[in-house]
């Protein structure tokens, strides 16, 4: 994991790009995150990750939900299905009878990208005991132990090599 | 008259015991937290309480005495409410005994303008209190129920977590009661401000210490021991030539006692402060004092008095020594500081000790300190733990790259995020002393660190109250913004940043505690900070420093005064009928923006037992438990008609953690809403929230239809687009309930 | 005489706050820990208490508040220690408030033979108590400094780890406080046994149980709502066709005040005996309360009423329904159970219940689903899940493997082993219900589970104090033995073991709570239970059950009284002279074996504060923190000449974790040894010592020459071999000192 | 680890019998504990521990230490070097200037067996955060995460040929 003290007893597994893009595959009713530091990341990260987005919401119909203020950035490239506080959206999520945001009801894989590191583990936290329904993913550049699966620690340059390699999978 | 006959009743019944009747606000929590339903963040999926364990409770399974993690979750937060609660009862019984010592039949301070002096304690217990004395009933009430409360969080005692909820609410409760007599006691005792809006400015920050003169720094919460040095200054005569400064709530403390001292700031400037050498002698009192004081201070020679037995850090106990003998033994170094728990010979030996040691010091030894600090430098390995370690995930490592380079540009932007916990030292391979050097890269910025804020000025007058009750009930204030708590948050200026928002637009904001500090931290391009450039009265577009964390209890208060003075709802045992009022009548949201200890979420967690909601920063979902309502039409009681009603969620949530400033200042502004708006204050609330969520987040809000009740709620300048969205979703117009309540 | 003039003193004073004066305790601390020193062992090196967190202290580094991982320890141990004495406290206070109300003059029990009635509230304030109100003051003494303490654990606070173990010590002594006041209101109200050795027996054991008649099971700690009980069928005059029941505390307390109540058993069936189905109705009341109670007998239909609002499990509170109703209600099962405060209702409440439901019940239906639990046992998939999560680390896997092939008998082995946590449950991937498993494989044990156990006796009398006070003092007696604490140690018979083999060599053995159970649950050849066998005399060879968890208390004030009676030592205000006055000159030694909770941390560290060492089982070591002495010669003061002397390290620890049984029962004997000894004693204390060394661990102990001061003290039988010990360690004669004293 | 709840920051290396062999070869002063367990092991086990132990003591002059009993069975093959209780030890051992059971000072690297589990991680937590000093490794069937090197889980036959190989590589 990034921080040391974040250990917990199971651990996510480390995610290469390409069980990330077999996960989408398989998945139902797959959902993309974007959070607020897309606001603030290297252009280039997150141009790379607007991209994958769009791919995964054009080939595989992912929902893609934008958090904290991504908007201001996202909505210059794609319009998302949903803009939401992050919280609330893990509230929905953690539960079973969620409608989801088209009425067809929750989800089953959960993507996460650029959510703060902190407040996006509570998150993870809180799905992880309480939504067995669910899976999680995190595409960030620090792993998320509580995340199902998780990115390991990386670099912004491997960070940009891993989301490009996602990109060409997709 | 009726005054007299419950204080006639309160005479007779003397012998019975004050109680707060928990059954019945029992009932509260439950009705409440139906329509905000707790929701869990583990930290921590473990529980290591007892020797059944460690368990795994992961997955929400059973322990080994069967409870489950979400149970666990609640026991925490029960737990981190009574430590809160503890620590203010034990603050406020500490004042007491300092009262009852100077002065055993002290009268509270009373004022034409205030006529309720103890809402709270008055709304819970029924008692108003009018000497010192009262109060002490009170404070072996709270004492016996935080006890009870602790009880309750043993292994194998309560077993329902919507129970464990009640109790930290409960806890909460009895934290605010504590937070407001102890502001009574020391505002009386020590004649502070009393509800005055043009209180004198305070010099606060790093760059207005004068290091010429002998420095005495308090940190902690309690003035007692920093109120004695100033009395002891004044009585040599010598007010002038020693600095006295404090960091945290004593700071804020003893400048309303004295216009002389200064505040250096909050919290997360502490460590920076203390090891940039200017100290002659630290005097810790209680609360917020690093743990690692004694450690660094006697590293750089300068003695430590601790005058608290909370905080006696394993120092002799000295109280009972004549002062000369403690100075000789301080200044042989026999001890690296001392137990006083007399605060008048605090104020002597603090004082007499600056003095001789401000003598001895050379400034030279600082200086080379200083540059052996950044040749240190060169030392990093660039192993980047520092960045796994810090809380604030800030580029360190990429800063001390910069660094090597000759750049120290990126260093001293560490340091005005960094809250200056010192975890990147302690994993530094090297043992590089990187908070130190983040001090000595900003050292010219530090300079300039000089700010102003208005002292803190104690609680809102009934005057102010008659002025703004109905604007506020009705909604043409379009709320009161309370920022409050530490403020570990990792940019300093999103506080006077938020605060601004709100104060152009009309609200109310008031501060208490370190974040009343972190709103002056900031300048406008004619060199203003936000005190000075905004009145001081509880009215339209004021911004208000109440005084430090007890504080908070004065921010409630003013709740708890519009319902009493504006809507004339008796205040006496009344706590449900009271807090349903705030609830749905009362657009106030407080900003725990940099929340850290147990004492902000039990402060909290009593706001939201009012009805009061609160929005934490992101790593307040560290505090494992949330209250959420849901995004839809509410059903609630109209009880004009007694008929129940779907409304707006308004309050949406209790209590919200957010991911940015950029979420959160919409946020605040939505939770500024209530069912009891007339159309026009609802109209100028939603164009509000329209404007700040179109600035912050780049859209309409789409929850808009929920709160709009009628067209004429519909701002002019979004018809179209708020018109587009009500279309979307099916919306149709409806009542406005008359007299909304859960009850 | 004196007396009088004492309790004038505080008829006059009564204005003044009764106090504990910390600071003088805090010094006595000091003392005491630089003997015995405090050895941390985390049991998780994270703290998750703050926003700043979590933080990872491993390898004792820094926090973010500046805590490191000693300090963490020592902190979380005083927070541990406070919730401990937090939950007496509220316990003892519940009682008041039932005494007040039925009888707000309550004179306190007196008898000709007990003089001193509160020898720990004495001892520390000074107060001689007469009536219960006496009490109500030194009551809100407790709350107050439990309040401060618990202050002292919030982030910010107290620095120094000595300094948080001298508060774990003072919370330990408000812990040991209260529990005297409990049992002293609980004795006097409801005229229990105060110091009778010749005490009733009581049927204890799973097979007890009457199942032909209705069953009503007490859970917890409070002897209201089963006194109640007891009350409503004594009125009614069916008090023989009603089987009243309880585990833990409460169990023993009923039992005082019933001849009829009978114990299931301690803690460690609660789990079991409910699954049974035995009960037709539970009442909770507070403390040792399973968490998942409600959920398991709610899916047996069984109705659960709670009493305690420290322990409402989200029930509604029908306190003020008519009895009639509230039955209805839980017989058309509109609630699971109800909460109701009022211990006269609950008595009818639950006797009309079980009446109804007793008709209404089936046996089959319990025979029915025990086949069904038999029958999970082919789901078994040998994962080994319940093999890595029991903490006993039973083999349940091999047992389930053996169960397969039709052999039960492990399976019915691992019931004599379990703690009925049910952590095998909640792990296996086939959701067996394991726990019940072993009940059904264990069926035939569990009817022959009949033992006898003496009644709880209260304090031990002035009259026997006055007998055996010397030949403690001075070594005749070797020693008292108290066993305290929970059972959850994973061999049923270790307790009853260690009780006879100090019983059989003339030691007083003391017991309470669980342990009080669990030495019950054995017969000798005979069919004797050890009760049956020793007399209840507090004599040579004598085993008294003094009671519940509170009765602790009692085993102090013995020792107390030692110090008070034979040594004339005055008691007010005196705490550091008369725990002085324990630690070198009384033989005392407590052995909490199966300790699981935050009250035996808090009991321990209460018993440590007097100067009475602890031995825990090996997993008290998840206690994190124990007080070692060290293995050389100490350097006490003897008093008579006013030198420092060396003399043997006795007691060698304050408290240990012992790695087994063969390890614990030497240690036991060992921490008998006083330097107060008289060259007689100290040869009967080492020969036992060296008995049970070369017993259990093989060998003549290797420090014996430590406690050798001179050839007359050399065991005969062992003379030899210890010689050449003496000889090896260069063993020299030494004076015993006359009047040992750390002071 | 063997419990998950027993889940730290820095968790043990698995250790092989072959690094265990090295490790005391490479130790100046290596201490070897055995605990009461020994006393209920099964026979082949003990034996194959008591061999390891004598072998230790005779080719590398390790210290055979005896705690909470272990003295019953281990005397009939083999007199240890001290006797002691577990805690008395770990205490012992946290002080970096305790002089040793033979008065030449500490031991660097501790090897324990048949410590019941629970105990002894707590004795190995002290030793891990508080002794720099000296290293660990548990040769017990379950793994210990507060070791610096431990045996992974094992059943007892592989415990067995654990403990075998340990034999003929030392």
């Amino acid at each position: 994991m990034w921080n040391p003290a974040y250990v917990t007893p199971e651990i996510a597994n480390i995610a290469s790009p390409k069980i990330v893009a077999m996960a989408v595959k398989k998945a139902k009713r797959p959902m993309f995150v974007l959070g607020s530091l897309l606001n603030s990341l290297p252009e280039e990260i997150t141009m790379e990750i607007l991209e994958v987005a769009k791919l995964l919401k054009n080939k595989y119909n992912v929902t893609i939900v934008s958090t904290g203020g991504s908007y201001l950035t996202l909505s210059k490239y794609l319009e998302p299905d949903a803009k939401i506080g992050i919280i609330d959206l893990i509230n929905n999520l953690r539960n079973p009878y969620w409608e989801g945001f088209d009425g067809k009801g929750n989800y089953d894989l959960i993507l996460f990208v650029g959510v703060p590191y902190y407040i996006a583990t509570q998150g993870l936290s809180t799905l992880k005991h309480f939504a067995p329904h669910l899976r999680t993913i995190t595409l960030c550049k620090f792993m998320h132990p509580n995340a199902d699966y998780s990115f390991p620690n990386l670099s912004n340059e491997d960070w940009l090599s891993y989301l490009r390699n996602l990109k060409s999978l997709i | 008259d009726y005054e007299k006959i419950v204080i006639k009743g309160f005479e007779e019944e003397e012998e019975k015991e004050v109680s707060s009747n928990y059954p019945k606000l029992r009932e509260w929590d439950h009705k409440l937290l139906s329509y905000f339903k707790p929701f869990y963040s583990p930290l921590c999926s473990l529980c290591c309480l007892c020797t059944y364990g460690k368990c795994d409770l992961s997955k929400n399974r059973k322990g080994g005495c069967g409870i489950n993690l979400e149970k666990q979750q609640a026991r925490i937060v029960l737990l981190a409410c009574c430590m809160g609660a503890a620590t203010h009862t034990s603050h406020a019984r500490h004042l007491l005994e300092i009262a009852l010592k100077k002065n055993p039949n002290l009268k509270l301070k009373t004022s034409r303008d205030i006529q309720v002096i103890a809402p709270i304690t008055t709304t819970v217990t029924g008692v108003k209190p009018e000497t010192v004395k009262d109060l002490a009933k009170i404070l072996d009430m709270i004492e016996r129920e935080i006890t009870m409360l602790l009880a309750a969080t043993h292994t194998g005692q309560e077993g329902d977590s919507i129970d464990f909820e009640s109790k930290a609410l409960h806890a909460g409760l009895l934290d605010n009661m504590a937070k407001e007599i102890g502001e009574l006691i020391q505002i009386s005792l020590y004649d502070l401000p009393f509800g005055e809006e043009d209180v004198h400015f305070v010099e606060i920050g790093l760059g207005t210490i004068e290091k010429e003169k002998p420095v005495i720094l308090c940190i902690g919460h309690n003035i007692a021991p920093g109120a004695a040095i100033i009395d002891y200054l004044e009585e040599l005569g010598i007010e002038d030539k020693v600095e006295v400064c404090g960091l945290c709530c004593t700071a804020i403390d003893i400048s309303r006692y004295s216009k002389r001292a200064k505040i250096v700031g909050p919290l997360s400037r502490q460590l920076t402060f203390i090891l940039s050498g200017t100290a002659d002698v630290v005097v810790i009192d209680e609360q917020c004092i690093r743990n690692d004081v004694l450690e660094i201070c006697s590293s750089m020679d300068i003695p430590v008095i601790a005058t608290s037995e909370k905080a006696s850090f394993g120092l002799p106990d000295l109280t009972d020594e004549e002062p000369d003998k403690i100075i000789r033994d301080l200044l042989t170094k026999k001890y690296p500081g001392a137990l006083i728990r007399d605060e008048d010979k605090v104020g002597e030996v603090a004082v007499r000790l600056a003095l001789i040691l401000k003598e001895q010091k050379k400034r030279i030894g600082l200086d080379l300190r200083d540059k052996q600090v950044l040749e240190s430098i060169k030392e990093c390995t660039e192993c980047g733990w520092c960045n796994r370690v810090c809380p604030a995930m800030l580029p360190i490592k990429e800063a001390m790259i910069e660094a090597k380079k000759g750049n120290l540009e990126p260093l001293s932007n560490i340091y005005e995020k960094c809250v200056g916990c010192g975890k990147c030292v302690e994993f530094c391979e090297r043992n590089i002393k990187l908070v130190d050097l983040y001090r000595v890269a900003a050292k010219e910025r530090i300079k300039n660190e000089k700010f102003k804020v208005r002292a803190g000025r104690g609680p809102v007058t009934d005057v102010e109250i008659r002025k703004v009750g109905a604007p506020i009930v009705f909604g043409d204030i379009p709320g009161v913004i309370l920022f409050a708590g530490c403020d570990n948050y990792y940019n300093g200026n999103d506080l006077p940043l938020m605060a601004e928002e709100f104060l152009k637009r009309g609200y109310i904001v008031v501060a208490t505690g370190c974040s009343s500090m972190a709103i002056a931290f900031y300048k406008d391009k004619d060199g203003k900070t936000l005190y000075e450039k905004y009145h001081g009265a509880f009215d339209r577009g004021g911004l208000l420093n109440l005084g430090p964390c007890l504080a908070n209890a004065h921010a409630i208060g003013a709740a708890i005064k519009i319902a009493n003075i504006f809507a004339k709802l008796p205040l006496e045992k009344n706590f449900p009928e009271v807090a349903d009022y705030i609830l749905n009548r009362i657009g106030v949201c407080a900003v725990a923006w940099g929340a850290m200890s147990q004492k902000a979420a039990a402060i909290a967690t009593g706001a939201n037992r009012w009805g009061i909601p609160v929005i934490l920063g992101p790593h307040g979902s560290k505090y494992r438990r949330l209250y959420l309502g849901e995004e839809m039409l509410r059903k609630i009681k109209d009880r004009r008609t007694g008929e129940l009603i779907d409304t707006e969620p308004a309050p949406l949530h209790l209590i919200y953690a957010a991911e940015s400033l950029n979420e959160a200042i919409p946020l605040i502004a939505k939770l500024c809403i209530r069912p009891n708006d007339t159309p026009k204050g609802r109209l100028i609330k939603l164009t509000h929230y329209i404007d700040l969520s179109k600035k912050y987040l780049g859209y309409v809000p789409e929850d808009i239809h929920l709160y709009i009740r009628n067209e004429r709620e519909i701002p002019y300048q979004y018809k179209e687009e708020v018109k587009k969205i009500l279309k979307e979703k099916g919306w149709k117009p409806r009542e406005a309930p008359k007299e909304p309540s859960i009850l």
